[in-house]
C-alpha cells in the first residue's frame, strides 16, 4: 500500500506507532504511512505478546485449561470463563443448578460493567482528558472488591467450575451488589455531565470513523462495534445462553456508525447491566450450586462443539475438538477484538492521525485477547 | 438470509464434490461417533463429504458441511450472498490420516440464531487452498493465523505473513508432530 | 446563523457543566489509600499462594501424601513428597514445594484435596528481585507458623 | 553609580526569581490540584504536603544526562529550550505588578523595566516561543516531534490574530499600548474594568473569554495541547529531551501560563486595582496583593480546565479561531470603534 502511495507523488512517510505507544494500551503496533497529519495506510502488526493459549488448550486437560480463560482478556475475564464451562457442560450434558447460573450471570455483568468502565476512563485518556479515567477507576474498584470477596481475585478470576461455582455467594456480597448500584445509578449522570454532553469530546467523535454495517458484516465484528452500527445483534439475546431469556432487559442499538454511537452503546449497556443484575438479585434462588452429578474426569465424546457467549467486546466463540481423551484434540478461541481490529486497515484511510487513535480508541482493544 | 436457500445451495454444493459417493452416502456423524466411542474402537474413519444439519444446542451449529478444498470459495460465495458474516478460520492436524482440517465458522448477525460450519480436507504433505479474501475481508487475519500455527498455504492470499508468531519463526505450533522450539 | 449562535452557546453551556464538575470534586476528600501507610486487610476469600493448613488438635498438617494437587495443577508448580515410614500407617509428608512464579491461583489443588490439608493464604505483599524467593518450602512455614 | 542600576539588576534577579519559582511551584499546585480533582492526595511524601517536591524534581532534572541522539541538527537541538525560556522572562521583566500597597513603601511600583510600548513587546516577544517549538521539533529528527512543531505552529500563528485584535480595542479604548497606564485607565471600581462594556470594549466578557482562551492555546496548555498530545504524539516537541532541556521547556511552558494570565489581568481585570473604588479605605487601594489574587485565579483556571476536558483536534481548533474567534474579534474592533464616539455623546 504504501508503495502505491508513493507512485502516486504523494509525499508519504512512514510512521511507526507502538508496540510501545500511550494510545495503544499495551503492545500492539500499527504501522502508518501518513501524508501529513492523514493516514495513508495503517497496518497494525500482532503477536507481542502471544502466549498460543490454543497449543496450552491441547496438553491440558479440560479442567486444567479454565485458569487460561482469565488470562485473554484480562478486563472480562469472566466473560470467557463463562464461554468456556458452558461448552464443556454442553459436551458433557451437565445441568447447572439455577442458583449457580443466577451467580454467574450476575457476576458476569458486573465484570462486563467494570470493562466497560476501564474502557471508558481509557478511552476519554486516549482524547486527552485524564480526570474521567479516574473517576471511572473510583467506581470499577467497587465492583473488584465485590468480585474479590467471592471470587478471591481482583482481575484473572477463575471461579466457575463445570456444572457450578468454586463457592457460593453470602449475603453480604448481594447488599454490597445492590449499594453499588444505588451508587453508580447517582454517578452515571455525572459521567454524562463530565463526558458524553461535552462540546469537545462530541466534536472528536461524532461523524469520526464510520462503519457501515456492511462493513462489520464483511469484517466480523461484533459487540458494541456491530450494534453501533445499527446491527441489533447480541449473542445473549439472539442465541440465548444460561439464564438470559428469564431476564429482562434490552440491547443498546445506535444507528450513526460513528465512534459516538460505540460510546453511547458501551454507556448504555451499563445500564442494562445494571438492571440484569437487579434481577439476578431479586430472583435468585436458594439451592445448590454445583450439579450433583459432575464426573470427575471430563471426557467428552468424540466430535467437534461450537459454543459462543457475549463478552464484553463481542462474540466471544470457542470451537473445539474432542478425541474422546481427557484432553482436547483442538481448541479454538475465536476473540472478539481480533475481528474487530481487523477492519481498521481499510476503515482508518484518510483520517486524521488523531481521529483515527480516536477511532482505534473506540473499538476497545484488549491485546491479549487479540494475540492469545 | 434464507436458511432454506443456504441448505439447499451447501446441498447441491457438497454433492458436486462428491465424485464417487452418491449423495445419501454419509451417514449422521453423531450416531458413528457414539459408536466409536463406545467400543473404545480405532479412531473414527474421516468423514466423507456431505451436509448434516445438527442441533445446535449440543454442537453450537445448524449446519455442518463438508466439501472439497476448491469449493470453500464457492461456498463462501454463497453464503456471502445470504449475508452470512465469516467468524473465524482455523484448522485442524489430522495427523493419522495425513490430512489437514480447514474448518470455517459462518454466522449471522440479522436477528435469526443460524451457525454454519463449512469443512473441507486437504493432503497434509500439499497443505494448499484458495483464499476467502476476495470474498471476505475478514478472511485476511484469519487465514495469516492459521498459516502461522499449522503452515497451510491460502493460494492468492495479498499478504501471507505471519501475523502472531514473529516474522521469521518457520515453525507451526499447532501441527501435531510439532515438538516445541 | 441561529444555529450558528445556538451551538456556540450549548458547548459553552457544557463545558462550564464539566467545570462545575470537577471544582466540586475537587473540594471532596481524596478515597485513595496511602498505601504503605495504611494496609488493607484482605478479605477471607482472598486467594494468596497455597499454604498447608494447620490442624488445631494434633497441630501438625493434614497432608497425606496423595499427590493429587501436584497431579490436577495445570502448570505444575507443587512438588509434593511423601515417605513410608514404619509404624505409621501411610505416607509421610517429607516435602511439600511450591513454585509460587508459575501458579496461577486457580484453585485446582485445593478442590483435589480430599483432606482439606491445603488452603489460600492472605498474603500479598510479595515483591523480590530474586525468583528463589519464591519458591516456598510449604512444610517449613508451617513450622513457623506453630 | 547609578540607584536605578541596582534596582534594574535586583529586578532582574527577582523576575527570574519569580519566574523560577512560579514554574516549580506551579507544578507543585498543578499536581496537587490535578490528584485532588481526581480524589487522590497528589505528592505527600517528600516535605509536609510534598512541598519541597518540585525541589527534589529539579534536583533530579539537573542530574540526569542529557542525551543527544543520533543525527539530529545539535546547534539547534541546543539552542532551542532557550528560545522556550529566555523570552518568557524578557516579557516578564516589562510586566508591571503594581504598587506595594501597604506597608512604608505603599507606593513602590513592583517592575522591572515598563516600556510605554510594553504591549507591542509583548506580543513580539511571545511569537518567539513558536520558534523553541519549531526547532526543538525539527532538530530532534523524530516523525513525532516534526508533526507536533507544524501543529504548534499553525496553532500558534492562528491564535495570535484574535488575541492582537482583542488587544488593539483594548489599546483603542484606553489610547495606550503602556501596560500601567492601560490599568490606571480602568480606575473605579470592577465595572470600569475592560472586561465591562462601560470602557468601549463592545463584546466585554466575551473578548475577555476570547482572550484567555488564546492564552490557552498560545501556552499549549490543555485542551490545546496538540503540540504535545501524549496519546498521540508520545511527548510531542519534546520527546527527544532529557534533563534540564525538558527541564526549560516545562519551565518556559509554566512561564507562559504566568504571563498569559498576568497579561489577562491587565488588559481585562484591573490589574492591581481593587475590586472597589478606591475611596474605601484599605480594600479600595491599589496593591500589588489584588494582582497576584487576580493572576492566580485564573491559573488555577487554567489548572482546572486542563484537567476537566479531553483534547480539541487540530481542525476544531483551528475552526475555533478562524471560524469564530477571529470574526468576534473583528466585529468587536469595529463595534467599540463605533462605541468609543458614542459613549461620550452620551455623556458617559
Amino acid at each position: 500500500m504504501s508503495s502505491q502511495a508513493l507512485s502516486q507523488n504523494q509525499e508519504v512517510f512512514e510512521l511507526n506507532l507502538g508496540p510501545q505507544h500511550p494510545a495503544t494500551h499495551g503492545v500492539l503496533r500499527v504501522k502508518l504511512v501518513m501524508d501529513g497529519e492523514y493516514v495513508v495506510d495503517a497496518e497494525p502488526v500482532l503477536g507481542y505478546i502471544h502466549r498460543m493459549h490454543e497449543l496450552m488448550g491441547e496438553n491440558r486437560t479440560w479442567a486444567q485449561y479454565l485458569p487460561n480463560m482469565g488470562r485473554l482478556d484480562y478486563l472480562s475475564a469472566l466473560s470467557y470463563n463463562l464461554g468456556y464451562v458452558e461448552l464443556v457442560e454442553k459436551m458433557m450434558g451437565i445441568e447447572v443448578p439455577e442458583r449457580a447460573e443466577y451467580i454467574r450471570v450476575l457476576t458476569t455483568e458486573l465484570n462486563r460493567i467494570s470493562s466497560h468502565l476501564l474502557w471508558f476512563g481509557a478511552f476519554v485518556l486516549d482524547l486527552g482528558g485524564f480526570t474521567p479515567l479516574l473517576y471511572a477507576f473510583d467506581d470499577r474498584e467497587q465492583i473488584l472488591d465485590l468480585l474479590e470477596s467471592v471470587t478471591g481475585s481482583r482481575l484473572t478470576y477463575c471461579y466457575y467450575r463445570f456444572g457450578g461455582l468454586y463457592n457460593d455467594v453470602d449475603d453480604d456480597f448481594l447488599t454490597g451488589c445492590t449499594q453499588f448500584l444505588k451508587r453508580l445509578r447517582s454517578r452515571m449522570p455525572m459521567y454524562h455531565d463530565l463526558v458524553t454532553g461535552n462540546v469537545i469530546l462530541r466534536q472528536r467523535l461524532v461523524d469520526v470513523g464510520p462503519i457501515s454495517a456492511e462493513m462489520c458484516r464483511r469484517y466480523g465484528a461484533t459487540g458494541p462495534v456491530l450494534r453501533g452500527s445499527g446491527v441489533n445483534y447480541d449473542v445473549r439475546k439472539n442465541e440465548p445462553y444460561s439464564i438470559y431469556p428469564e431476564l429482562d432487559f434490552d440491547v443498546p442499538v445506535y444507528n450513526e456508525c460513528d465512534s459516538m454511537a460505540r460510546y453511547m452503546v458501551r454507556m448504555d449497556e451499563i445500564e442494562q447491566s445494571m438492571r440484569i443484575i437487579e434481577q439476578c438479585i431479586a430472583q435468585m434462588p436458594q439451592g445448590d450450586i454445583m450439579a450433583p452429578k459432575v464426573p470427575k474426569m471430563i471426557k467428552p465424546e468424540v466430535g467437534d462443539y461450537y459454543h459462543a457467549v457475549e463478552a464484553a467486546r463481542g462474540t466471544f466463540g470457542i470451537r473445539t475438538v474432542s478425541d474422546g481423551k481427557n484432553q482436547a484434540y483442538r481448541m479454538k478461541l475465536r476473540a472478539p477484538t481480533f475481528c474487530n481490529l481487523s477492519l481498521f486497515q481499510e476503515a482508518s484511510k484518510g483520517m486524521l492521525l488523531a481521529d483515527a487513535l480516536a477511532f482505534m480508541g473506540s473499538l476497545d482493544l484488549v491485546i491479549p485477547e487479540i494475540d492469545r | 438470509m434464507n436458511k432454506a436457500t443456504i441448505t439447499t445451495q451447501l446441498r447441491a454444493l457438497a454433492a458436486t464434490g462428491m465424485v464417487d459417493e452418491p449423495e445419501t452416502a454419509p451417514a449422521p456423524v453423531v450416531e458413528e461417533v457414539e459408536e466409536g466411542a463406545k467400543k473404545k474402537a480405532a479412531p473414527p474413519a474421516p468423514r466423507k463429504n456431505g451436509l448434516l444439519e445438527v442441533d445446535p444446542a449440543r454442537k453450537g451449529v445448524h449446519l455442518d458441511v463438508q466439501l472439497n478444498g476448491d469449493q470453500v470459495v464457492a461456498a463462501a460465495q454463497a453464503l456471502d450472498a445470504e449475508g452470512m458474516q465469516l467468524e473465524a478460520i482455523t484448522g485442524v492436524d489430522w495427523i493419522n490420516d495425513n490430512e489437514l482440517e480447514l474448518v470455517y465458522d459462518y454466522s449471522y448477525t440479522g436477528g435469526e440464531f443460524f451457525r454454519v460450519v463449512v469443512r473441507a480436507r486437504i493432503p497434509r504433505d500439499e497443505p494448499n487452498i484458495s483464499t476467502l479474501c476476495d470474498v471476505f475481508p475478514s478472511a485476511n487475519w484469519h487465514e495469516r493465523e492459521t498459516y502461522d500455527f499449522f503452515g497451510i498455504n491460502f493460494e492468492g492470499h495479498p499478504q501471507l505473513e505471519n501475523l502472531l508468531l514473529p516474522e521469521d519463526s518457520d515453525f507451526h505450533p499447532l501441527l501435531k508432530d510439532f515438538k516445541g522450539c | 446563523m441561529a444555529g450558528y449562535f445556538k451551538s456556540i452557546l450549548t458547548g459553552t453551556k457544557s463545558l462550564v457543566t464539566g467545570l462545575k464538575i470537577t471544582q466540586a470534586e475537587f473540594f471532596r476528600k481524596p478515597i485513595t489509600l496511602q498505601y504503605p501507610h495504611e494496609v488493607l486487610v484482605m478479605t477471607p476469600r482472598y486467594r494468596g499462594h497455597i499454604q498447608l493448613v494447620k490442624n488445631p488438635e494434633t497441630g501438625t498438617h493434614q497432608c497425606i501424601s496423595c499427590g493429587l494437587c501436584q497431579k490436577g495443577c495445570p502448570s505444575g508448580c507443587i512438588t509434593v513428597r511423601g515417605e513410608k515410614r514404619e509404624g505409621v500407617k501411610g505416607k509421610v509428608l517429607v516435602q511439600y514445594d511450591l513454585d509460587f512464579t508459575t501458579c496461577s491461583l486457580c484453585g485446582q489443588c485445593i478442590e483435589n484435596c480430599k483432606p482439606g490439608a491445603i488452603e489460600f493464604s492472605l498474603e500479598y505483599n510479595l515483591a523480590s528481585t530474586r525468583k528463589e524467593d519464591f519458591h516456598y518450602d510449604l512444610l517449613a512455614r508451617l513450622e513457623e507458623q506453630k | 553609580m547609578d540607584i536605578n542600576l541596582v534596582y534594574m539588576v535586583l529586578f532582574l534577579a527577582g523576575i527570574i526569581g519569580f519566574a523560577a519559582l512560579n514554574a516549580a511551584y506551579l507544578v507543585w499546585v498543578e499536581r496537587k490540584g490535578a490528584a485532588r480533582i481526581q480524589r487522590r492526595t497528589g505528592p505527600s511524601e517528600v516535605g509536609f504536603a510534598g512541598l519541597l517536591q518540585p525541589l527534589a524534581d529539579g534536583a533530579k532534572l539537573m542530574s540526569k544526562q542529557i542525551l543527544f541522539p543520533d543525527g539530529i541538527d545539535k546547534p539547534l537541538f541546543m539552542l532551542a529550550p532557550m528560545f522556550a525560556m529566555i523570552p518568557a522572562v524578557m516579557i516578564l521583566v516589562t510586566i508591571p505588578f503594581g504598587p506595594v500597597g501597604f506597608g512604608p513603601f505603599a507606593d513602590f511600583m513592583l517592575v522591572a523595566r515598563e516600556m510605554n510600548i510594553g504591549l507591542l513587546m509583548i506580543f513580539a516577544f511571545a511569537s518567539v516561543n513558536v520558534m523553541a517549538l519549531l526547532l526543538g521539533g525539527w532538530s530532534s529528527k523524530n516523525k513525532y516531534a516534526v508533526i507536533s512543531a507544524a501543529r504548534a505552529v499553525s496553532q500558534d500563528i492562528a491564535y495570535e490574530i484574535p488575541m492582537i485584535l482583542i488587544a488593539i480595542t483594548i489599546v483603542m479604548t484606553t489610547g495606550s499600548m503602556h501596560l500601567s497606564t492601560i490599568v490606571e485607565s480602568q480606575a473605579g471600581g470592577f465595572w470600569n474594568w475592560n472586561w465591562l462594556p462601560l470602557q468601549g470594549n463592545l463584546f466585554g466578557p466575551v473578548t475577555f473569554i476570547i482572550f484567555f482562551i488564546c492564552s490557552l492555546a498560545e501556552t499549549n496548555r490543555a485542551p490545546f495541547d496538540l503540540g504535545e498530545a501524549e496519546s498521540e504524539l508520545i511527548a510531542g516537541f519534546h520527546t527527544e529531551y532529557s534533563s534540564m532541556g525538558f527541564g526549560l521547556f516545562f519551565m518556559g511552558e509554566y512561564a507562559n501560563i504566568v504571563i498569559g494570565a498576568a497579561l489577562t489581568t491587565i488588559l481585562f481585570l484591573g490589574g492591581w486595582l481593587s475590586p472597589l473604588p478606591a475611596s474605601i479605605p484599605f480594600i479600595g487601594a491599589p496593591s500589588v496583593v489584588w494582582f497576584l489574587l487576580k493572576m492566580y485565579l485564573l491559573i488555577w483556571t487554567v489548572v482546572l480546565i486542563r484537567w476537566t476536558y479531553p483534547r480539541v483536534t487540530l481542525w476544531s481548533l483551528l475552526n475555533l479561531a478562524w471560524k469564530i474567534m477571529i470574526p468576534f474579534a473583528l466585529v468587536n474592533l469595529l463595534g467599540s470603534a463605533a462605541l468609543i464616539k458614542i459613549l461620550p455623546m452620551l455623556g458617559l
